[in-house]
């Protein structure tokens, strides 16, 4: 479904990605680990196109998307859910949904988009008229999954969704991206937190200094030297 | 993108050469008109090739319009004098061409001393006139003054100007202080009931100082000035400043400024229907486009120191016992519509009235030789197409006292909106009409 | 500042100051009144633009009506001398300092603000004063000063007065691309440059930046104020609509842009450039009437594709300028 | 001074306020989307000013129908600037989007000045007026502040109810979650610097209806421009149009209590003030 192929990019000068590779199959949740600072942001929003590609190939239902811009990507079924949220905060919570649904591509399955969001958050059902900048950081977060779904995704992007919520809402998000496989969502996880990304994944990678180190299935990956010694401490 | 990047760069390098060459004695920029190859020795010592005069224009900025008919005349005069083999230097016993070489001033006073003190020192010029408008010409009359360069001012109607101690300027227009006294002496004759005036004005430098010289004459003369104020330049709505006026209820409404303001007052005080006598307005109602405003424009009246009804005529020169000098005014009207296409205003007249009354000064002097046309000029007294022509030498050396306003009315004649000179009366091409008649 | 006294003696320094004043004495040898036109106008560019890049370039904040400092400057001189008669130099550094204190008091409410609100206020300052002034009675109002021919007297004649003028200038512009270069190698100016880089981080550092800037602020108002007095000295007549032409504010941040915001150098590059470009455009038979129109289409060409400056742009493609240009 | 004075003061403050505010509109919306100060703002305006008159003097074409006309001409004007002058410096430090809007005000009043020269124009037409005592109200400003309400009103539908209006709202507030959604923030930007440039050239075509003016008329109305932006908040256009009344109301109101020349000194004053002690305007929440 998406293949990225010695991707190399960074900022200005800076390199930080130095060639990574890896395969996301349908229907699945990928995981990509790594220390920080090891690029995890810089791969996917270099995927998605925030950050320009100097370097490699993205193919994405086996067309090559590496150089289309972030707008082109979302009409091709692409999204993601950025660290910090990044919602529209004097828009209402519905508003947000709806401008979700900006693509054409989108546009064709607003309403049933819009249902599914509701039926998985129905507490931005409730929220439907608030601001979306007074919600509590749990809903921001929901929000902000929920507005990518309404892009009509086949795979999404995800960059730390847990980072900076309460132990119990941490749960909460990942029971959600399991819904959200369960609906038949490939989704693409970047986490510091290793163990709950572990448990919901099918495969997983390690990226470390810009360079893909370490992939396979959960298990291979789970029960690798690597794995363990950075981050289980064994 | 990169191409484009190093063609910059250049670009750049070539520009920095040239900067280089500043510092350089030799190069310097090229005057906008090919002069003279070289006039090395003082022209008065050699036996000159060509008069050179010298000036400032504004090509660009607000002064663009004025400047340019102005530019617009003295070619047309140095046209004239070349045409008829030049001036006549009777030292040298032969006439002489004119050349001229001028840079733009961009409406600014920044390089107006740069620009002088390139006319003078590198292009050799023999001859200055002043750029357009007061404080450029206050800006240039210093180095004219310390170079003893004689500069001919026109377009530049302040009086402070000449209360300097300059020795060598001489202006052309009637000075700001006599702008508007003609309306007051117009109102009176015409119009004995009217008492009460109000005198409002556009702040800034030219419009202040014709303000506080007409107020200061009205009250001489016995009228009531009831509201005295000025309106920021640049300002559209009148509205609130109008009611203000209507409750000091006046017969007359003398003031102005520039033309934008002029313009939109006017039109304006038509709007509101204010019932007055007389509405005298600085520099707006001078110039054709005032007509623009259709029905408002009609029997406002406003200053000029030119207009092509004038009367200057050589019979009036023999009358005053003075010499007639140059072109006439049909002459000149005729001259200028062939070359330009269209009649011109005053800033025009005063272009090449400049030009003329330099030819006049060299001839008289019989040499180029600065301090002589000086002294020429001082001693003149000529009735040119342009006016009867004097200058003081007394406080205010070089200021104009011999050049009268005449005061335009906007009339009608066959539906068309016609300007008609209404004062003086001897030089009058119509009956001045009350401003509420319209109504 | 024992440190930056010593880096003195740095070559790029030396080459600068060598270029300005080979400059400025070449008219008084060659006695040409034109080049002392010329050179005058570019030294006054040089101090108005490298007194900028105080604020502008080195702290990064946009100082968009910087111009009033000029005007300020002359108007204070030009009183001082007109109504009592003092000298040139004494009037000259009492328009500095009266500069200086405005700017510290301004600089007290609007270096809070920053970015683009930074630039609006400072606009707006420039006007409410150009207003002000055209109301001030005392001062002439809308009509403005003039001095009487004969005031230049007591400096010997015009001629000397003009010259005095000229040689104030010349020592001002090398005073104040002096100055740049020390801050640039001060504490203080790395302090500047941390806040133009980033406010915030700065602040994290321990940095006074609100001293800093104020300090910055009053530097650059101060030198402005000084060359607006001997401007108008020479100029003979102050008004209200020279002293404040919005316009020549923008031409300051010009020259500094063009030269490459933020150096020491680039400030001087910048005016010449620009003094050339405009001396070109304006005597081009084919760009004279749109010369303005011309400037438009460089400057955005400039901003466009040169945005550090010829100095920026050469110190990035040209390794060995990093040791000579500062 | 009796009522009637204070009265038609009123009125025509506000009438005049409506055109300020519309005048500002474009300029507020730019700063919103973009966080770009147009400094070309004035040219545009002035542009306008002289398409009506272009339209009007050698097209015979009536002043309301041109203003059509000329929104169509200020989009396509302002589309190709962003991506001539702006799409590459949009992220850069505001001193460069500055810069490019000033040097693009720069060419059009550098070619304005060579074609159109300084000479000022009017546009000889009328409405007629209404007639109450000593107040006269214009038919030309009223159809002026209808023109600036309806234009409000507008871009207000516009922004909230069509699906470009809701991108440009979603990028203003955050364009990189804009880019997100799908939504081509290049685009967007284009469409608001043109909507922008539209609103100017409008502001400048109705003011070219009662007032006349030069190529360098535009100036005196950016200025103000900032004032009333200030005034209203920066970046609300309602906002804009509410500042645009607050200075029109300040200029005919209170020149009748002090000399008029006194006005600008209290205006711009006003801005520093408003920017230090209130940055969101009077209006503005926080």
């Amino acid at each position: 479904m998406l293949k990225v192929e010695g991707l190399e990019s960074g900022y200005g000068t800076m390199q930080v990605l130095w060639g990574a590779d890896l395969e996301v199959k349908k229907g699945t949740i990928t995981t990509v680990l790594g220390p920080n600072g090891a690029g995890k942001s810089t791969l996917l929003n270099t995927i998605f196109g925030l950050v320009k590609p100097w370097n490699g190939r993205i193919i994405l239902n086996g067309e090559d998307v590496t150089f289309d811009p972030p707008h082109d990507k979302v009409e091709k079924g692409l999204t993601i859910v950025l660290e910090g949220r990044h919602l529209f905060p004097s828009m209402t919570v519905r508003e947000n949904l709806i401008l979700g649904a900006y693509t054409d591509r989108a546009m064709e399955k607003l309403e049933s988009s819009l249902e599914l969001v509701y039926s998985l958050f129905p507490v931005l059902k409730e929220r439907a008229e608030q601001m979306a900048g007074t919600l509590s950081g749990g809903e921001q977060q929901m929000l902000a999954i929920a507005r990518s779904l309404m892009t009509n995704p086949d795979i999404v992007l995800m960059d730390e969704p847990s980072q900076g919520l309460a132990p119990k809402l941490v749960m909460e998000v990942f029971d959600t991206i399991t819904k959200l496989k369960n609906e038949g969502l490939t989704i693409l996880l970047v986490e510091q937190n290793v163990f709950a990304s572990l448990e919901i994944s099918d495969y997983a990678y390690v990226l470390n200094e810009g360079r893909i180190v370490l992939g396979g299935t959960i298990d291979e990956v789970k029960d690798s030297e690597e794995i363990k010694k950075v981050y289980l401490g064994l | 993108m990169k191409k484009i990047l190093v063609v910059l760069l250049l670009l750049s390098v070539l520009l920095v050469g040239c900067a280089q060459q500043t510092v350089q004695p030799s190069a310097t920029s090229t005057p906008t008109t090919q002069t003279t190859p070289s006039a090395t020795s003082t022209p008065s010592t050699s036996a000159a090739e060509k008069i050179l005069i010298g000036f400032s224009e504004s090509k660009t900025g607000k002064f663009n319009a004025e400047s340019k008919e102005q530019t617009n005349g003295f070619l047309l005069w140095m046209e004239n004098v070349n045409a008829e083999g030049g001036i006549y230097v009777k030292d040298l016993g032969k006439k002489v061409k004119v050349s001229y070489t001028s840079y733009d001033d961009e409406s600014s006073g920044e390089r107006v001393q740069q620009i002088y003190a390139k006319l003078i020192s590198e292009d050799k010029a023999d001859f200055l006139i002043s750029p357009y408008s007061s404080g450029l010409t206050a800006s240039a009359a210093i180095i004219a003054e310390q170079y003893g360069k004689v500069m001919v001012a026109t377009g530049a109607a302040s009086d402070s100007i000449f209360n300097k101690g300059y020795q060598h300027v001489f202006q052309l227009y009637t000075p700001s202080s006599r702008y508007l006294t003609s309306a007051v002496d117009l109102l009176q004759t015409k119009f004995p009931d009217a008492k009460k005036v109000a005198i409002v004005y556009e702040n800034s430098k030219f419009a202040k100082s014709v303000a506080q010289a007409t107020k200061s004459y009205a009250e001489e003369k016995g009228l009531e000035v009831v509201l005295y104020e000025a309106y920021e330049p640049g300002t559209t709505d009148f509205t609130s400043f109008i009611n203000k006026i209507q409750a000091a209820n006046p017969d007359a409404i003398i003031g102005g400024g520039h033309f934008a303001d002029g313009e939109t007052f006017a039109k304006q005080i038509f709007e509101k229907k204010v019932k007055i006598k007389l509405l005298s307005l600085l520099v707006a109602p001078a110039v054709p486009e005032f007509a623009e405003i259709g029905d408002a424009a009609l029997y406002v009246t406003g200053p000029s120191q030119w207009e092509p009804q004038a009367k200057y005529t050589k019979e009036a020169a023999q009358k005053m016992g003075v010499e007639f000098f140059g072109p006439t005014v049909e002459e000149f009207v005729k001259e200028y519509k062939a070359k330009y296409g269209y009649e011109p205003g005053y800033h025009a007249a005063g272009g090449y009235a400049a030009g003329l009354i330099l030819q006049k000064a060299i001839e008289d002097a019989g040499t180029l030789d600065s301090e002589k046309v000086r002294e020429a000029l001082e001693n003149m007294k000529v009735m040119t197409f342009f006016g009867y022509l004097e200058f003081e030498k007394g406080e205010y050396y070089g200021r104009q006292i011999g050049h009268d306003m005449v005061v335009i009315q906007w009339q009608e004649s066959d539906g068309q909106l016609k300007k008609e000179v209404v004062w003086p009366e001897t030089g009058a091409s119509s009956q001045v009409i009350a401003y509420d008649e319209k109504y | 500042m024992k440190d930056s006294l010593k880096n003195l003696t740095d070559v790029s320094l030396l080459w600068l100051l060598a270029i300005i004043a080979v400059m400025a004495v070449i008219p008084p040898i060659t006695n040409s009144i034109t080049m002392r036109e010329d050179i005058f106008l570019i030294l006054q560019y040089i101090a108005l633009a490298a007194s900028l890049n105080i604020i502008l370039g080195f702290t990064g904040y946009v100082s968009f009506g910087h111009i009033v400092y000029y005007g300020i400057g002359g108007y204070v001189a030009f009183a001082l001398m007109y109504f009592y008669g003092i000298h040139l130099i004494p009037a000259m550094i009492a328009g500095g300092i009266v500069c200086a204190i405005i700017a510290y008091l301004l600089g007290e409410a609007v270096l809070r603000l920053r970015g683009a609100y930074f630039a609006i206020a400072t606009i707006g300052i420039n006007e409410a004063v150009k207003a002000l002034v055209n109301n001030l009675e005392f001062l002439g109002g809308s009509a403005g000063l003039f001095f009487n021919f004969k005031i230049y007297q007591n400096y010997g004649g015009a001629g000397n007065a003009i010259w005095l003028a000229y040689y104030l200038m010349a020592i001002l512009a090398i005073v104040v691309i002096t100055s740049n270069y020390l801050i640039k190698k001060s504490k203080f100016g790395l302090g500047l440059m941390s806040i133009r880089e980033d406010e915030d981080a700065a602040i994290v550092l321990g940095i006074d930046t609100k001293k800093y800037k104020s300090l910055a602020y009053m530097l650059s108002a101060f030198f402005p104020g000084m060359v607006g007095a001997i401007f108008f000295f020479k100029n003979g007549n102050i008004e209200p609509v020279n002293a404040f032409h919005l316009l020549k504010s923008i031409e300051m941040i010009f020259m500094v842009v063009l030269g490459g915001f933020g150096t020491v150098t680039g400030p001087f590059v910048g005016s010449l450039l620009y003094e050339r470009i405009r001396g070109l455009l304006l005597v081009n038979p084919l760009f004279k009437d749109l010369h303005m129109a011309v400037a438009g289409i460089i400057l955005l060409l400039l901003i466009l594709f040169v945005p550090s400056g010829v100095i920026g742009y050469l110190r990035d493609k040209v390794a060995i300028l990093r040791r000579y240009v500062e | 001074m009796n009522a009637e004075v204070l009265i038609d003061s009123i009125i025509s403050g506000l009438l005049l306020g409506l055109v300020y505010g519309l005048a500002a509109i474009g300029l507020n919306l730019i700063w919103g989307v973009m966080k770009v100060i147009n400094l070309s703002h004035g040219a545009f305006i002035a542009l306008g000013m002289f398409s009506i008159w272009i339209l009007y003097t050698s097209f015979g074409i009536f002043p309301y129908i041109g203003i059509i006309m000329i929104l169509g001409l200020g989009l396509v004007l302002g589309i190709i600037t962003y991506f001539g002058a702006l799409h590459r410096v949009i992220d850069a430090p505001e001193l460069s989007t500055l810069l490019a809007t000033f040097s693009v005000s720069l060419i059009i009043i550098g070619f304005g000045t060579f074609i159109f020269k300084t000479n000022p124009k009017a546009l000889d037409f009328s409405l007629g007026g209404i007639e109450a005592g000593s107040i006269v109200i214009l038919g030309t400003k009223v159809a002026t502040g209808v023109i600036s309400i309806i234009f409000t009103v507008l871009l207000y539908a516009f922004l909230y109810k069509t699906r470009p209006g809701k991108a440009i709202r979603a990028v203003s507030m955050n364009r990189t979650a804009a880019e997100l959604m799908g939504i081509n923030s290049s685009l967007i930007l284009a469409l608001s610097f043109g909507i922008g440039i539209a609103l100017a050239m409008v502001a400048g075509a109705l003011i070219a209806t009662i007032f006349p003016f030069t190529i360098l008329s535009g100036g005196g109305y950016e200025l103000k421009s900032f004032v009333i932006c200030v005034l209203g908040g920066l970046g609300s256009p309602i906002g804009a149009l509410v500042g645009g009344i607050t200075l029109g109301l300040i200029e005919s109101v209170v020149t009748l209590g002090i000399q008029t020349s006194f006005v600008p000194v209290l205006e711009f004053a006003l801005l520093v003030a408003i920017l230090v002690l209130k940055p969101s305007g009077l209006l503005g929440g926080k």
